[in-house]
Formats: structure tokens, C-alpha cells, sequence
């Protein structure tokens, strides 16, 4: 037996009962993410139990997964961003620009087919990749921090959308409605909860197990150290803020299928619902430590908490106040579970 | 020197930027300058219907030394001390669609009434719905004067239905996913639910995507207000069944004629009420009506 | 090999931070399979020297030769790319990131074709190395997967040991290797100081732990205030030659080593 | 000659021209934030060269810093808040919640003198404190990250004042608006104006020269190190916290004064606004680096890009695009600066 | 003082971080005006036992006794108010602060009344001490008013030792303090924990170079695991002895010392 081998016998051994069970559970258990997960499903029980006839119901259910389906997309970008230490406040800004060219370009190429959708489809992630480039370009070069130059290029993308456009296009293809937007598969899960299913599962994978979520992670938790051992480090964080821009676009075409129209002038909080969202999940704003998983739940958890207290019918301006309470209290919970699990 | 005409540098300060509401009030008042000739229009607006945001561009435009301010105070009280300090500088200043409290600033006021708005929008949701049901309103957020008042007055009107159950109001942040995904909670909590009044634009669109994720168009009747293209649409695709309809442009033009005969010393209207309309999809092509449909561009 | 068996050579390098001159023409030699000793006092500049050659700073001005020919380090990939490699004094771990993780940061093993086209990491397989890597070693590590945040600070430094050690090829650059490590752990690297030397790597070592320089040295360079004032055989010099060059109250003729004359 | 004083002749020694210069001037050359400063100036510049009648007023200045005081007070308070690496989201949602209560406070003393008018300054500021308490308190107890305990208060915050009251209070008494509201000292200068800088020059102090000031860029800087000297780091980040709240609160009074309304439908973009107008000064997200006076030209910024913005007549939009840019560019130029200088 | 002049005195102190037991009934005792060596291996405990005995860590279990009446020492201010400072090995420096700042970190001088009453800093006079305190220690650091980020690990170190000479009146705590520093800077730190020493305050000396352990300390206390397994006269034990101690070939009996019996 080595040292280290030795040294792990010893010391880093996991509890005899957490070694009896099987070995995905184990990890889910152990995963940083697993307390708020928790935490969300208690919530989502308190209300069950409460509200079971209109809480606990698969429309109801449906319901929610379509309103945190855009919010997601941008959160997992986000995600990327803030575990390299960054912030992206420009993906509301990025959003409605992306809605906008889409929405132009479909309405030149006129028609109400597949082909036009598509079109839209490339033109909205071709639009966020863009600023989301410029974003990453200029953070890089300039080394000016992201919050600055993504402040800069919100008010430029907002800006550059109004010039295009400065009131909301209403000639969206009524195919892309009625497929994208309203649409289910198998008349049961909405196609917009399933698009932001398939970005997040892959990008829970990308960030989990591949060679560029482990950059990410490195370049958040000592970018000097990363260089040092050759990872390109400026070039990483171009690509990440070019994700999130070109989810960001992605998100702004779901909302165009969604509503139909662009919805210029209503985003303006999605930046910091979106870093809430991520913060909430545990990702550090410090970079270096964040799971997509944890994001999925910070996302979903102001939602669930709306819903449940709208169908409770808590008055608007309580319920205000027992979201922010709550949140705390979700995070708190959180962090309590995960230290006593590390004191084991 | 042949007589040369002097020409007047007018500025329409908007309540909010990229509203189509303004956006008509503009073309209205770009209308107006063409057809006078002798007039330079400068338009500009705050990002948010919001005073402290309003201000600082009130000062700046009042640095320029426009010869009239045509404005939309974003609040009655808190506008009043900057459009004084433009008047005394020797602005002309008139105000547009809202006003302060203080009515001796401006030498004109040209308006719709919000109040009656709101209460317009119940009357027609009560011919939608048989005056009977459960209705709410789905507004932006407290505090902006506007909204509130189309608020009140539905609520007002609301309460003279003895069969309908007004649920109150919820606020969305002018974000139309809340909006849908408070419409969502709404339906799950109250299943007899069948009226909506949707304060502005965004409120009406959430409002309207959150009825159709729920697949409960048949049920629920939807009221919007204002008349932008993206409303008419909401109509036109049966989102929306009817939308309360200010008449921006004429304000604007009004705005303008007011305004030069001011400057050319004619005589001046102090008070200019523009009308409501309820647009319906059974109205909408009627010219009396669709001349009043707000314009995105001029 | 070159003239002199010189694997990697220096010569008047300069290089500022602000006011602060940290290397004023400052010469070095690493020759084919030894070990070389770089001493100095605090604040001498050898980190600096070090960081030069390992491609993370750039010289203001002064010419390096890698076998013989001019090169230019731009960035610490061309260094790797070269077969050098660093233990940084700060370490350079990333702190969130598992020891397994740190060995193998720039470096990953994939997965076979087709996952490796996307980068999947064999987790499993670098876990396993790593392992090994740090028994070699003699590094205990209470956990392989847990983050290096939390290990002491000697631990940590068997962790940036192991790392560079794995991957040398030419040149290992050891910056206070031991500073931090017990006389076991410390007795360790001396070791494996030693079996790198005899598997044809050079290795340059810094220490301020002379009886250490001394047991694994074959030759030692002293610098003092940004310049290279003293070369010694180890065999030939007596540590208070080596505290007198580094104090200034010797100093060599430049070129010279322990009598010896150039070339 | 000791070592030190040696090392110091030789190494640390300033640039021949600089020790000729007198000290204040070196001083001031030297300061962190010069350089930021100077582009400030030419902004200034070029906007009066460009409309000299317009801009380069009196007039216009005076209306420029009455826009910029209200939000330099709660920047003033973020400066500590960001400088101890924390954040502060709630201040814009604390505004409006004290001035809601002082407005009812006011309104229920009745009154016009100055009686009301300090009891309003009174309650306005206890408003702020309370929740600036309440924010230090759960954020050192909880260990719960800022970002998440401040969103929390902001949601608390912004539905307990409309549980208050959901309409605007108008009857503030006319002694309030017509003293600090919109009188002026001598004529002259503002009161808003000349509080806001009042406030900013006695943070100015704290931060640089008392020990108050030396313990939050400890705190900001290494909170464990910090912790092992003695410095008491979690009553201290209260009291960082409480400060900013108050200031908040001072801010919602101000506001007060000069809208003679609570304005409960704005100020939820403050917040960005105050963490963007100190990062634009110098400040560090990453805490540990920042000074009030950075903070100052950071506000300052944004008030006067959008000011000869319209002075110039440049349409809203381009103008969004314009200000967008140049936050970047004059950041940028900020550090290219700085970095010169440090290569002497 | 008391039965055997022991100053400050830990028994059977235990302290698990999640699944690691770092101490595992460590006990440590240091007396008036002795320097005493505490060694072992990397991960042995030390620093977590110099954490508890300066209040940054709480035990999990075990008593701590200072000047023979049993204390808990709950934070750094109490001990500190007890007149024991600490050099930690991570040093626990403020990186954005210049070394004048940090020197004085939670003992500002302020200026005379009645500026004082609001902490108005007196930094001229922070400055002037602080270059003396330097000097008086031959760190060579390049500027008193640059943060102290920049500098390099030797000056570091003699930053964190100046501090905590500057403030000891009882004992000091060092944990590593010559790890990373030159060899003239070391014999002056090694000179310090002297003259320390007699100026009666005991010194408790951390280190893995066990030439300068012989060179310094009075007795030498070897923890291993977690536990004390060894304490020596320095003045009869052998380098051998001690690492035979520290790797566990030889373990005396817990209580004696060089085979005194207890007491
Ligand atoms: N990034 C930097 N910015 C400013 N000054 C620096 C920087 N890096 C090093 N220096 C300065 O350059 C000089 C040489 O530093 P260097 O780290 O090379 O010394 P060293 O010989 O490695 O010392 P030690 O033995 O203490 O590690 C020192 O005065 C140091 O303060
Ligand atoms: N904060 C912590 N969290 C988790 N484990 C810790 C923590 N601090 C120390 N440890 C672990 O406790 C054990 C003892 O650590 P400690 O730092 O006291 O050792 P040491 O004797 O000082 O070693 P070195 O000579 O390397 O500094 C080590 O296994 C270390 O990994
Ligand atoms: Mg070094
Ligand atoms: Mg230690």
C-alpha cells in the first residue's frame, strides 16, 4: 500500500453508510448542488400539500417549465460566465436584439414555412454570438472588467435594436408560433421547455466532463496558474462570453416564438434575474465553483415560489416580501446541509 | 435681406422612448412640422416612464433653449421644479398627455383621460363576458401615474358589476414573461377566472401568452390597452377581444399647431381633451376607427 | 548538445516592474543532465529569472538560447512545447480545482474516438496516474478528488512537484521546491531531483536551503541584485563561498567559475 | 543607511521630476483615481468646445450635479459596501421604502416647519438604517453571499413600503421642497447638492484616513487576515452595511425633496447605477482597492455623457450606442493610463 | 509562572476538519522564556495546533491553560490581549495594503486627541516605525507605502515576522518563518528569535530545516499524526533522534522528556 493510499484508508474515507449505497446516488448526495435541490423540492411540496387540486397539477407544472424555459437558456450561459469570475449583464439587451434582427430578416424573407423559421432561428444566434464575441474580444484585450464593458454593450445592443427597429415587430411566421411557441411534443411537453432542456443537459455535460468545463473552471479559479500551464486562457474566455451571447440570442428567438412579437423595453431585469438565478444555484461570484444543475434550481425556484404563492393568493405586495425572505432562507438552508455535511 | 421666415426649434420630450403611443404622438407632431414648414421638431425621451430619469433630459433640452417644450411629465409633482426653471429661462412649455399639478407652467395641456381609459376597458370586458365573472387587472408596477389611473378607473367600474368578483391587481415589472407566468398561477388559482385587463402592452401580451399556454383562449376575454401594432395584431390572432385606444397622434399635431401659435402670437387653446376608442375585431376596419390605430413609423 | 553541453542559455537579461529593476543583466546556464543551483538572496531576482525562461514574462532586453539557437518564449505553452517545466514559487494551483485536476491542467487525458473529438476527460485515468504520480513522490494527499484548497502548505507543494515533474522533458525548473516540505517529504524530492538528473533531464533548482543545494548540486549560479556574480562546481566550493557571493563580499570575475576559465 | 532605507534609495526611489513637484500636485498625480479623472475633464471638454452657449453653463453644470446627487449619496455608500468585496443590492428598493415612511411620517405629524421636515430626515434615515442593519446582520450570521441576502432585502424592502402605501404620497410639506428641494445657498449652489457633497467628502475622510476606512480595505482585502490581527470583521461589515442602507435612506429623503412625491415607480435601476458608477471609479468587485473620489467621477460620467449627448441632439438611441461605447473606452483609457505609469 | 515555568500549556486537544483529524489528542506546553521547536512531518498538525493556541481555530475537545489557570481563548483579540502574536504560515497578509498598513493592522496608531476620537490614522508615524521595524530585522522591502502584492515571498515573510515581533510580549508563534527566506535574512530572524527569547518572551518555532531547530531552540516537541510523540533537550537530542521521532520509528512514552520522568 502507498502513502496515498494509505493516507486515503485513513482519512479521506467516506462514512461507512454513504459507501453501502449505490454509487449515483452517492454522488447526488454528495454533489455541492444537492441541499438547494432539496430545498426546492420541499417548497414544491409545501405547496402540494397546501394547494394540491391547483398547485400540484400537470398543467400547472407545464405552466411554470415554459416561463423559466427562456430565463434558463440565458442562465446556463451565465453559468460559464460567472465561473470564470465574470458577469454578462448585457443578455437582456442581447436578447431583444437578436428578436429584433430575426424578426426583421423573417419578415423580408416573407413566407410562413420551415425555411423561414430556420432563417430566423440563424439569424438570432448569429446576432448573440456576435455581441457576445465583442463582449469576450474586448474583455480580453482591454482588460477593462466584463461588468463595465457588458454594461457598455448592453446599452450598444439595446441601442443598435431600437435604431433597427424601434417599435416591436408583429409579423413573426405563424408557423413559428404554433410550432415552437405553443407547440408540444407527443401534445405533451412544449417544445420551448424542451429546447431549454436539451442547452442545459448539454451543457451540464460540457461543463461537467469535458476538457472545456475544466477550463472554465480553472481559468475562474487562478487564471495566472491556467497560463502558466498553457491553457489559452484569453481565447477561453472569449468562447464563454461568445456562449453566452449566442444563448442569449437563442433565448430572444424562443421569445419571439413565445409571444409572438419582440418584446423590446421587457428585459430589462433579465441580467440580474439570470446572475440571481446562478447565485442561487451556488455558483461563486468569485469564479471557480458552480454546477448547471445548482443553475436549473436557482432558476426554477423564484418561479415555483410566484406560483405557489399567487395560487395561495398571498396578496401581491406580502408576496414581495416573502420571495425575498424565502430566498435568503433557501440559500441559508442550502449552506447550513452543505457545511454540516463537510464537518461529516 | 429678402423677408426671411424664422424658423422655430420645437422639442416633444416623450413620457417613455420606443412606446408606440409616443412613437404616434411623434409622427402626429413630425406631421404638424412638415405641413407648417417653418418648424425644427427634436424628439427625445427617457428610457423608462420615470422622473428621475425624465430630468436630467428635461435640463439638457432645457440648456439648448428650444423656443417650446412639448412634454409628458412622468409625474405630476415631481416635474413641476424643472419645468419651472425651463419656463423661466423662457421656454414655452406644453404638456402632452400627462400633466402636473401645478396648472399655471404650461400654456396648453393636450390629453386623453386615463381614468376613463380604465374605465372604458371594464365596460367592454362586461359586454365580452355578460357582466358577470371573476376579472383582475395585470398591471406594470405601482407609482406611474398612467398605469395607475387606467387601474382605478377599472376598478371603479369594475365594482358597479354586482356579479363580477374583482380579484385585484398584479404587477409584472413590464416583463412579459411574469406577466405570463403570473396569468398562469392566476388560472390554476382561480378556475372561474374569465377577465383580464392588461394595463399596458407587455401586461397584455404576457397576459395573453400565459392564457394560451393554459389553452383557456375560449374562456378567458382579454383587454388591452392602447392600440400599437403589436396589440392590433394580439386582436387581429383573437389574444386580445378588445383594446381601449388613446388618440396620440392627434395630440401630437395639436402639440405642434398649439405650439406655433404660441411663437406667432395666435391665440392658444389652454386645454385640448383627445377621445378614447374601443377597438374590437368586429370595428377594426371601420375608417373611424382604424385612423385612430397607433403607427410604428411615420 | 552545443558548445559546453549549455542546454538553455541567458544572457543579459533585463527586466523592470515599475521602478523596481529585478534582473540587470542577469546571465544563466543549464548544461545537458545536471543539476544546477540558483541562489541568491531575497529579492536577488531569480523567480523572475525563472519566469522569464518558463515563457510567463517577457525580458525587456537579453538574448536566450535553447540548444543551441536563439529562440523567444513567448508564452508558457512554447516553454512546455520545448520540454521545460516549472514549480512556480506561488505554486500556480487552482485552488477549486482537485489534485488530480492540477497534475493534469493543459494537459488532459481524453476519452478514446469518438468522445475525445469533444473533449470528454478520462477522469478515471488521470485520477489513476495522478495517484501514482504522488505516491512516487511520497506526497500524502488525503483525498485526490477533493479540492486542493484546503491541503497544508506541503502538501500543496507536492502537488506543483508532482506536476512538473510528470511532464519535464529538458528542463525541470524547481523555484523552492522545499520550502514548505518536511524533512521526509523534502528528502523525497532530493530524490527525485536526483533520478530526473539520471534520466537526462536538467534540472534547476532554488533553494535558500544551502545544505540541500549542496547535497543535490552538481553546479551553482549566485545571484545578487539582478545579476549573475558567481558560478561554482559544487564539489569545488565550500558554503561559505556560496554565502559570501550571495552577500556581495566576493565577486567574481563574470564568465570565470571556480577559477576555471571561460569556455 | 539602513537596508531598508537603502533598498528604498535605490529601487523605490520616484522619477527625478516627479519629487520636484510639490506634494499635493504629486499627490494628486499619483492618486489611483487621476486618470479616470482626466477623462472625465475631457468629456467636459470637448462637449463645451463643441456647444459652448449650451453646455459650458452655469446653469447646466448646477442641473447636472442636482441629477448626480442623490445617486452619489447611495454610490457613496456602495464605494465601502464594494470596497469590503460585498454588494449591495437593495439600496434603490431601501430609497423608496424610507421615503414612504418618512412622507407618512411627515404626513401624520402634519406641519410645514421645520419641525416636519427633520422628524421626515429622521425617520428616512432610521428607515435606512434599519434595513441596512438588517442586510450586515443576515449577511455575517447567515455567511449567505450579498448578492443573495440584498436581493432578498430588495424584494422586502420594495413590498413592505407598498404595503405602506401603493400610491405616491403627495402632501409633503412645501417647506421640504422649497429648502432643500430646490433652494440654494447664496443663490447658488443647490442644497441637494451641497449635501450630497457634504456626505462625499466626510466618507472621503473616513475612507482614507481614519481607521474605519484602513479596516474595510482590510476586510475587502484578505477577511481571514483581517480576523487574525483582532479587527472585529463581522461587526465591522455590519456596520458597512448599515452605512450604506443609511445613506440609501438619505438618499429616499432627498428624493423626496426634490420630486415633492415618493416616487415608488422608479429607482429600480439604482442599484446598477451605483455598482456601475463605482467600478467606472477604480473600485474593485473583488474588493480590497477603491477610493470615494473615483466613485464621484463615476457617477458623474454617465450625467454628463447623457447631457451633451442631448445637447447635441444626437437621437435617444445612438445616443444608448454612444454611451455605451465610451464608458468602455474611457475605462479603458483609465487603465491604459495607470498601466503606463506603473512602467514608469 | 508556574510548576515548571510553563507559560502556556495545551492538553489532549482534539480538532477534525469534515472526515480529517488533524489533531488527535495533541498536547504542547511552552515555558518562560524558551524557544521552543515544535516538528514534524508535513501534515502532522502543527499549524492547526498554533491556530487553536492563537484563537483562530476552536478545538474540538481538550484544555488550554495560560500561566496555570485554564482559558479559552475564543478569538485572535483574546490572544492577542494575551500577549501572543503569530507568524502563520500563509503569512495573513492584507495583499492590497502597503507593509506600513499591515504591520499595524488592528493596532493603528491614531492621531493625538481629539482627532482620535475618530480613529483619524496616524500614518506618518505607522510609516517611520514601520521602516524602523524593517530595518531592525534587515527585511529589504522596496517601498513602505506600495501594496505589498507585489512583493516578493521573502519579503513577504519578513512583512508577516516584523509583525508579529513588533507585538509579542508573552509568545510567539512562528509558524515557518524562515521557510522562504535568504540565508542572511534567516541567521537574522534566527538572531531575533534570540533576542526574543531574552527579552523573556517565549518563542514556539515551527520549521522543517532542522539545522536551524538545533541552531535555536531550547527543547524541541515532535508531533506526528496529530499527537505529541517525542519532546527533546535540544542540547541532547541528535537531528536523528528527532526524525526518527517524526517518522514514527521511535515514540517516548507521552510525559517524559530525554527520559527526565514528569513533573
Ligand atoms: N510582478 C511584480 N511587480 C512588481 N515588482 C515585482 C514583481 N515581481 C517581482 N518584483 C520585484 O522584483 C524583485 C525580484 O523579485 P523575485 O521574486 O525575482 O526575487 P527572488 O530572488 O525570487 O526572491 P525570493 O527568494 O524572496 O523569492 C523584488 O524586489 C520584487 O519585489
Ligand atoms: N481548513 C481545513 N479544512 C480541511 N482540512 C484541513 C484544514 N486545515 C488543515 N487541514 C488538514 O489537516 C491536516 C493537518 O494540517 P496542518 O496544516 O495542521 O499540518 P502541518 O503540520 O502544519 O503541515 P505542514 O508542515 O505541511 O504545514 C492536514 O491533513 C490538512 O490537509
Ligand atoms: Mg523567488
Ligand atoms: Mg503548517
Amino acid at each position: 500500500m502507498s502513502d496515498l493510499e494509505q493516507a486515503a484508508a485513513t482519512q479521506g474515507a467516506p462514512p461507512a453508510e454513504a459507501r453501502r449505497l449505490p454509487r449515483s446516488v452517492r454522488w447526488l448526495l454528495e454533489a455541492q448542488t444537492a441541499w438547494i435541490f432539496v430545498v426546492l423540492l420541499g417548497m414544491i411540496g409545501v405547496f402540494a400539500i397546501l394547494k394540491p387540486a391547483e398547485f400540484a397539477t400537470v398543467d400547472n407544472f407545464r405552466n411554470m417549465a415554459v416561463d423559466a424555459s427562456s430565463l434558463l437558456v440565458i442562465a446556463v450561459g451565465m453559468t460559464f460566465v460567472i465561473i470564470t469570475g465574470g458577469i454578462d449583464l448585457s443578455v437582456g439587451a442581447v436578447l431583444v436584439f437578436a428578436s429584433i434582427v430575426a424578426g426583421k430578416a423573417m419578415e423580408a424573407q416573407g413566407g410562413n414555412g420551415y425555411g423561414t423559421v430556420l432563417l430566423g432561428l440563424a439569424v438570432a444566434l448569429v446576432a448573440g454570438l456576435g455581441w457576445g464575441l465583442l463582449n469576450g474580444i474586448v474583455i480580453t484585450r482591454s482588460r477593462v472588467t466584463p461588468l463595465i464593458v457588458t454594461l457598455g454593450t448592453l446599452g450598444m445592443a439595446e441601442g443598435a435594436g431600437l435604431l433597427i427597429t424601434d417599435v416591436n415587430i408583429r409579423s413573426v411566421p405563424l408557423k413559428l408560433t404554433d410550432s415552437i411557441g405553443i407547440g408540444r411534443l407527443w401534445g405533451q411537453i412544449p417544445y420551448l421547455v424542451l429546447i431549454a432542456a436539451l442547452v442545459t443537459v448539454v451543457a451540464a455535460i460540457a461543463l461537467a466532463l469535458t476538457r472545456f468545463g475544466r477550463y472554465t473552471y480553472a481559468v475562474g479559479s487562478n487564471a495566472e496558474a491556467a497560463r502558466r500551464v498553457g491553457v489559452k486562457t484569453e481565447q477561453h474566455l472569449i468562447k464563454v462570453y461568445a456562449i453566452s451571447g449566442m444563448l442569449s440570442g437563442l433565448a430572444g428567438f424562443l421569445s419571439l416564438a413565445r409571444f409572438s412579437t419582440t418584446t423590446i423595453g421587457g428585459h430589462s431585469t433579465d441580467n440580474l434575474q439570470a446572475i440571481a438565478a446562478v447565485v442561487i444555484g451556488g455558483t461563486s461570484l468569485f469564479g471557480g465553483i458552480g454546477t448547471i444543475v445548482g443553475s436549473v434550481v436557482g432558476v426554477f425556484i423564484p418561479v415555483v415560489l410566484q406560483n405557489g404563492f399567487i395560487i395561495l393568493s398571498v396578496q401581491p405586495y406580502w408576496q414581495e416580501v416573502a420571495v425575498g425572505a424565502v430566498l435568503i432562507a433557501a440559500v441559508y438552508l442550502d449552506q447550513l446541509k452543505r457545511r454540516a455535511r463537510a464537518q461529516g | 435681406y429678402g423677408k426671411s421666415q424664422k424658423t422655430y426649434k420645437l422639442t416633444l420630450l416623450q413620457g417613455v422612448r420606443g412606446d408606440e403611443f409616443y412613437v404616434s404622438m411623434a409622427c402626429g407632431a413630425k406631421a404638424a412640422a412638415a405641413k407648417l414648414g417653418n418648424v425644427k421638431l427634436d424628439v427625445q425621451g427617457p428610457q423608462k416612464f420615470d422622473a428621475s430619469l425624465q430630468i436630467p433630459i428635461l435640463n439638457g433640452i432645457a440648456a439648448r433653449k428650444p423656443d417650446v417644450i412639448m412634454m409628458a411629465p412622468t409625474d405630476t409633482k415631481a416635474l413641476i421644479a424643472p419645468m419651472k426653471q425651463a419656463k423661466a429661462s423662457g421656454i414655452k412649455i406644453i404638456e402632452v398627455d400627462t400633466h402636473v399639478t401645478n396648472a399655471s407652467i404650461s400654456i396648453s395641456k393636450i390629453a386623453s383621460n386615463n381614468i376613463l381609459g380604465g374605465r372604458k376597458a371594464a365596460v367592454a370586458l362586461a359586454g365580452l363576458t355578460g357582466k358577470q365573472g371573476e376579472w383582475f387587472v395585470m398591471n406594470v408596477k405601482p407609482g406611474i401615474s398612467t398605469t395607475d389611473q387606467r387601474q382605478k378607473g377599472f376598478e371603479l367600474q369594475s365594482k358597479t358589476y354586482s356579479k363580477v368578483k374583482y380579484l385585484g391587481t398584479r404587477f409584472d415589472d413590464d416583463d412579459p414573461g411574469k406577466a405570463a407566468s403570473i396569468t398562469s398561477a392566476q388560472l390554476a388559482a382561480h378556475p372561474k377566472l374569465n377577465g383580464i385587463f392588461g394595463a399596458n402592452l407587455f401586461s397584455a401580451e404576457g397576459a395573453a401568452t400565459g392564457v394560451r399556454n393554459a389553452g383557456k383562449q375560449k374562456q378567458v376575454k382579454i383587454v388591452g390597452f392602447d392600440a400599437g401594432p403589436a396589440q392590433v395584431q394580439q386582436l387581429k390572432q383573437g389574444l386580445t377581444q378588445a383594446l381601449v385606444a388613446q388618440k396620440p397622434y392627434d395630440i401630437g399635431y395639436q402639440a405642434v399647431q398649439q405650439a406655433v401659435n404660441a411663437l406667432t402670437g395666435k391665440k392658444v387653446k389652454g386645454k385640448i381633451q383627445t377621445g378614447l376608442v374601443i377597438v374590437t375585431k368586429a370595428n377594426i376596419k371601420q375608417p373611424a376607427v382604424s385612423k385612430y390605430l397607433y403607427k410604428s413609423k411615420c | 548538445m552545443t558548445e559546453n553541453g549549455v542546454v538553455l542559455g541567458a544572457r543579459e537579461i533585463f527586466k523592470s516592474f515599475g521602478h523596481v529593476e529585478a534582473l540587470r543583466g542577469a546571465s544563466f546556464e543549464v548544461r545537458g543532465g545536471e543539476v544546477v543551483a540558483l541562489v541568491g538572496d531575497n529579492g536577488a531576482g531569480k523567480s523572475t529569472l525563472i519566469k522569464i525562461l518558463s515563457g510567463t514574462l517577457h525580458p525587456d532586453a537579453g538574448e536566450i538560447r535553447f540548444e543551441g539557437r536563439p529562440v523567444s518564449i513567448g508564452s508558457p505553452t512554447v516553454a512546455r512545447g520545448m520540454g521545460l517545466e516549472t514549480v512556480y514559487q506561488d505554486l500556480a494551483l487552482a485552488p477549486e480545482l482537485d489534485p488530480a485536476a492540477n497534475l493534469f491542467l493543459g494537459r488532459e487525458l481524453v476519452r478514446p474516438f469518438p468522445l475525445s473529438l469533444f473533449g470528454f476527460l478520462d477522469k478515471p485515468a488521470m485520477r489513476r496516474s495522478a495517484a501514482e504520480a504522488f505516491s512516487k513522490l511520497g506526497v500524502r494527499i488525503p483525498s485526490v478528488t477533493a479540492p486542493v484548497a484546503n491541503l497544508s502548505g506541503g502538501q500543496l507543494q507536492g502537488v506543483a512537484v508532482g506536476r512538473a515533474v510528470n511532464w519535464a522533458s529538458k528542463v525541470l525548473f524547481m523555484d523552492e521546491p522545499t520550502a514548505a516540505l518536511g524533512v521526509v517529504q523534502a528528502q523525497h524530492v532530493l530524490d527525485l531531483v536526483r533520478s530526473v538528473r539520471d534520466s537526462g533531464i536538467s534540472v534547476v533548482f532554488i533553494s535558500h536551503n544551502l545544505p540541500q543545494v549542496f547535497e543535490v548540486a552538481d553546479r551553482i549560479e549566485v545571484l545578487r541584485l539582478g545579476r549573475r556574480v558567481a558560478r561554482f562546481r559544487a564539489s569545488e566550493a565550500t558554503m561559505d563561498d556560496v554565502v559570501a557571493a550571495m552577500t556581495g563580499s566576493v565577486e567574481q570575475v563574470e564568465g570565470t567559475e571556480n577559477g576555471q576559465g571561460p569556455g
